[in-house]
């Protein structure tokens, strides 16, 4: 199985997620982020005095699907997270050994 | 009388000479002269008004927090600004022109003396030519009217409109558009040519003459800018956002319902036995509007919101603005009630049609603005709002005229606000521009138009 | 006096009449007579007595600020709703019924006409029966009154009470329960069959009658409810739930501080020379309240916590309000320097006896209350609590008969106070239940009985 | 006039004998005996001064929500700590000691009686020595003054202080500091001996009084505790440290102005025509020093920052303070105006000098006091700030004189307070400390000095 | 050393602290996240029109242990998370190559 | 690729920015987590009783970073977040198997 994380623009999060629903994908977790990278920050103002924000809010997706899954899943978040403008973020791909559903005891891609 | 501080009698002596007095008040008198009990009363007048007017103006708070509570937390600042900025331009503007336009003459359409006060004695009781009220104390009172009327669209108009496109409006709303309205009511222009009847138009506290300006402002405002981004899905469908802070919410009634005591009660305009029934009016007529608009909306919705019942609260009173004088405690609570009932239906009917007003001010201020005057047809009981006669009110047996009347000039402020907000909006829209771009919608007015958003968390917030 | 708007001149003339003023006032008077100081006077004690119910109004704000920061925010939806259903239904519920039980006639229990106010002038100076108070104006002042009492129970039993259940007990408290306690002391019932010796019961503003009242029943609602989820741990041990928002507690605190100023001053019912030097005893009351109560949890915790030193300010309020006008400045310090030891000690007691009251309702108005009733006994100096003699006060040398009738009234309130209390919410929990389920307290009472939360993030909250 | 409530009568009845009345009060009148006018008049200026107080207390608010607004989440149960005690503290001290130095006797230093205020009639009319006012009425004006003074250095000294240091301030400062300057003000010290010409120092309502003593204690407490940790960068350049609540800030500045009405309108001591002048003049400084600051705002950063438009509604109102008597509509509207230009040019100046004051306050209160005083000298036109002529303001012909006497007395005052600051910050930083430990400030004083945090999220918070 | 992901229900957080803290476990990161999944949302209504939340709130509890703490660890949370009711969560396992201390740079297993 | 997580002391977010960004890391993610370890937690008071805080603030961050950028990554974060003080935190390596570009589609070591 593996771990698909992807960082996203946040008013993206409803497309993402209808995009992973529209697959089968059934369970997601969703978290608040900021990020710091290519699209760089921006300049705010305060009582007169600039500053400089560097880090921009972004959600970070993180879902977990058997192996067959992720190509697919991850198609699913690129085509819908996309806006072609710099900050659209990233989605990376880890290992899972193991997963187990708390309420059945259930293991592995059942569990999912 | 004169006053002395202190320190006054010392200076006086260190001076070696009692200082004249120069300024002559309507009040002043010699200290050998008994002071007359006529003289206190026109004092006691002045410190009532005054003190009402001081409610009034807090009611900025109220409108600021719950239009903020309504909204969501990107957009705060910019509500925030929007509400204290309506508010200072709405003051120099009406001290400019906007107090001559309402105030200067007796014209059937507009005034056209006393700009920038010119040529009122502040002092003198009686100076303003309103009963025993010194042009200090009637301008202070206007002027705060002034800008509770321009307030009103900016929650109608929150989250999408352009910062400087809503200065521009508020200027032109307190400069022109409500002032006519003014002056067509209690500045005695159009009132005193339209009766039908023995009926004379009541407005004894503006339901229509601010309520009713600031609601169709508002509409028209709300229809011209379009709704919100993601508040109607693909189908049409109205979707809810959920205001960011229903506590700030909730306050700001109270605020609101605290000022709308000065509102009412103090739109006597001196001190005397009717301003404490009209308290106790705005009391009952608040208190009903959010009983009901409570109960219909736990009916219709299966949930007793509380923002919903805060519109409730507001409803009533604006329901009761209009005719706080002339309805008896009975009048005061149906006509509350029924703004209640009124008030929820018409948020869910406006949202149904597109129009995207986020904290119902349409609803409330509009809708219950023009109940607020019928409602002064139906059970006007008492002539306390000057209508010439008792039992005016159709319950009453007073006949449709009055209810006619009210009907009538119901009909000419929201034709005269309609229109004048149109061709302001549309100047605006041509021009400079009415709605931020969709980035700046999407990512907050907060950071965009004022540089920094409400709230920051250090965390996170600054390099 | 009365009083013309500027156009009704103008509609005077315009109907070629002048109108006619059809109200009458007790303070009218034909134009060619002089006014006579007295009128004055009496539009004064008016004026007063409705600004002092307005600020006492406004506590509503404070109270609601007070509860939802001491409490968490998945529930601050619901004390706001409490803190508005109960004034709303409170207003109503005393204006229907309440009002007439507690003025209505001088029978020993209960009074028994004015109902809905039916029969009474409300405009005539004087006409409420009450020194120059006009029915409007008393009415105001009174309906506020009872709609601060029954707000105190809602802290008590905040974050785990039914909606619908409070908004019943909120009808029956400001229906029935208020008004007999109302009836007794300033409706002139069961106060002039009780005496002890010469001294006579003394509640100038409502230590007994309000604050006392309400704390007995915050006690029993709270004690019937138990404790939310998680307060006590598996030993019995309190554990803190600390509230969500300290500073909407701390600016609640000066809103009631505020409003404190017409709850006291404002009870003199007239306006004389009593009413500055009420304003100043409580002003220094609170001060010393807020002082001790710092300095004493301080002490006992190590820490200045800002919550207990606003519910110190608010002991020191309560535990002057009955003696306001009997204690001198040196009373006033020491009744409040007292209720702000008191206060932080009850708290700490009654939270290590199971009782879970997140605001510490039932020690600032329960306990203190009954401090200010017995402070009267030991400190009164003056008579300006209607005493009957000055220095009744037992360290001003007037015995124990004033400490013994005051504590007497104050069991009996409290008896009668539980009792009803008790049976009413008795009642409501086998019909309708008291307590919400375990997972509407868990996730919150916001989302399950108002339908959405309080405080709504964008981000994730929409779909 | 004596007054009774209800039961009165029927204990009366009920122990046989009508009660007498002890208390002599001023206003006392025997039945038959008619109502004086005067007597009426004296009540109205009593009841209008208390009501102005009763404004000027909820500043209190005003100043913890402007505070709490524009500083970090960690450190907000702090500045609400700081603004409740110090209201607390100065209370009774200025009740102890302040109020005898303020007004016992008039040497040209200090006063010298009237401690606790001892042998001072508290009810009767003029017992205060000012006019009509009772004792008590006046105590409680002047000591809500106090309060507000004190409360202005605690925005500068955010973040950072300790809390027990900045006690021992409060004490001090309405113990001493600030009465002696309202000794040589309003007490008739100082103000009797200094007069240049013709022209007598005036400061109606207090910008020098008030906002330039405690802008000046101010900029004394933040220059000894330097910048917070952070606000500065390696170069020195100065980095903006948000404030985490614009909402609250903005509310703030709502009471704040709310308040103002009361601080300057009742500083006039009396119920006169003077009164709503004064209030018109206020709501007119204000809106210029808002509409201007903003613009100035707007043209340096390219944005208008909203709580620089707060301060400057802050700096045109206390411009208009010294001058609210004396000056006509259109010198209000400059000296606001020209406060508000001045707040954003000092408030980044300070900045940049290496003085870290979160909230501004030494520019809104400091520079523009001072500025407040000098408007006098420019623009007085009227005599009802006690300038002893008219037109006495350089633009009105009044030559230099006016000018030179109040830069004068403002520079006393300044030297005053910046010593007697000075050495009460030295001798606190030599014993106790003045500045928490930089752990505390970094993890923020909330949890270190007052145990818990303002904004409690229950999720992770418990154990 | 393996990192144990748990999305849990909030109102378990302590359990599952004290049930870890029982088998020796000491260092826990915490956060808050959103999750969507079979327990699906619920209706909220806002001034009387309805909408569905469809993310409710979870806590994530990562622990990073030594390989043969990891099934203990994975009973520990799974026993003192489930309720039994549809949306108790899902615990996920990933290797982790390296864990360092940042105190004293100790690396592996003494370092967690 | 690498995934490296570290959990740091709030106050070194800036630092520890500065440090990666001096080294080259264009990318950065950070979330408010809350943690509970050796460093153990602390005593509140609230209205005048005693309750424990368990878990203290932490900031994570997280960076996906070319095998071989991992080591000198880690010295940075290492060097900039530490302080000595009991509390400083973790850093954990996990295996990335793909990254992509949300908004080009670039896959692997170009992602990044
Ligand atoms: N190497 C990285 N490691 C972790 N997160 C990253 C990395 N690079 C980018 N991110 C995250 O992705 C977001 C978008 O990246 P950015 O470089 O701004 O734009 P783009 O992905 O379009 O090139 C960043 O805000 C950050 O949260
Ligand atoms: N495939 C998944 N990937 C990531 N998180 C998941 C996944 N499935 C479930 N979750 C998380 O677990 C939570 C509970 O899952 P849910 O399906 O509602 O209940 P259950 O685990 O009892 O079947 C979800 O809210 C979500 O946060
Ligand atoms: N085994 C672990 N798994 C996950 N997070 C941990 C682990 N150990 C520690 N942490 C995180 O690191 C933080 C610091 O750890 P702690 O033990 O307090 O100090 P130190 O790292 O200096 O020994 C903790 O608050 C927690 O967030």
């Amino acid at each position: 199985m593996k771990l698909i994380t992807a960082i996203i623009k946040p008013f993206k999060v409803d497309d993402v997620k209808d995009a992973l629903k529209a697959i089968g994908i059934q369970g997601i977790t969703v978290g608040e982020v900021r990020g710091f990278g290519r699209q760089g920050g921006h300049t705010e103002t305060y009582r007169g005095a600039e500053y400089k924000i560097e880090f921009v809010p972004k959600i970070q997706v993180e879902i977990v699907v058997d192996d067959g899954a992720a190509d697919g899943a991850i198609e699913a978040i690129k085509a819908s997270a996309v806006t072609g403008k710099i900050g659209d973020g990233k989605i990376w791909v880890t290992d899972v050994e193991r997963i187990i559903r708390i309420r059945t005891g259930e293991e592995g891609p059942d569990a999912i | 009388m004169r006053t002395f501080k202190p320190f006054r009698y010392a200076v006086g002596a260190a001076l070696g000479a009692a200082l004249p007095v120069f300024i002559a008040t309507g009040s002043a008198f010699a200290e050998d002269e008994p002071l007359a009990a006529e003289t206190v009363q026109a004092v006691l007048d002045n410190i009532w008004v005054l003190v009402a007017g001081i409610l009034v103006f807090f009611m900025q708070a109220g409108f600021a927090l719950v239009e903020a509570g309504l909204t969501r937390a990107k957009n705060v600042v910019n509500i925030m600004a929007k509400n204290m900025a309506d508010a200072l331009i709405g003051i120099l503007c009406f001290l400019a022109v906007g107090y001559a336009f309402a105030f200067g003459g007796d014209g059937w359409f507009i005034g056209t003396s006393k700009f920038f006060l010119s040529g009122q004695a502040p002092f003198d009781w009686g100076s303003s030519g309103v009963l025993n009220l010194s042009t200090s104390t009637f301008f202070f009172f206007q002027v705060v009217f002034a800008a509770t009327a321009v307030t009103i669209a900016s929650g109608a108009m929150a989250e999408r409109t352009k910062f400087v496109s809503y200065l521009f409006f508020s200027a032109v709303m307190t400069a022109v558009i409500y002032p006519v309205v003014v002056h067509w009511t209690w500045g005695g222009g159009l009132i005193k040519r339209i009766n039908i009847g023995d009926a004379v138009y009541s407005d004894f506290a503006g339901s229509g003459v601010v309520h009713l300006t600031g609601g169709v402002a508002a509409l028209v405002g709300a229809a011209l800018l379009g709704p919100r981004l993601g508040k109607y899905d693909a189908n049409g469908k109205p979707r809810a956002i959920p205001g960011h802070n229903i506590p700030f919410a909730v306050i700001g009634v109270f605020i609101l319902w605290l000022g709308w005591f000065g509102f009412n009660a103090g739109s006597e305009l001196a001190a005397d036995s009717l301003v404490m029934f009209v308290a106790a009016n705005t009391l009952i007529a608040g208190a009903a509007g959010g009983v009901f608009a409570t109960a219909t909306v736990w009916l219709k919705s299966g949930k007793p919101d509380v923002g919903m019942a805060g519109n409730g609260v507001l409803a009533g009173l604006v329901g009761i603005t209009a005719g706080c004088g002339a309805l008896n405690f009975l009048g005061a609570f149906i006509a509350g009630a029924v703004a209640g009932i009124i008030v929820v239906l018409a948020v869910l009917f406006i949202d149904r049609r597109g129009i995207d007003d986020p904290v119902g001010a349409v609803s409330v201020h509009g809708v219950c603005g023009l109940w607020g005057l019928l409602a002064v047809g139906l059970f006007a009981r008492y002539d306390d709002a000057f209508l010439g006669r008792e039992k005016a009110g159709l319950f009453y047996g007073g006949g449709f005229d009055q209810l006619a009347v009210q009907a009538l000039m119901g009909l000419i402020i929201i034709a005269w606000v309609g229109i004048m907000s149109l061709i302001t909006f549309t100047i605006i829209k041509k021009t400079i521009g009415l709605r931020v771009t969709q980035q700046e919608e999407m990512e907050g007015l907060d950071v965009h138009e004022h540089g920094s958003p409400g709230y920051s968390s250090e965390l996170l917030g600054m390099s």
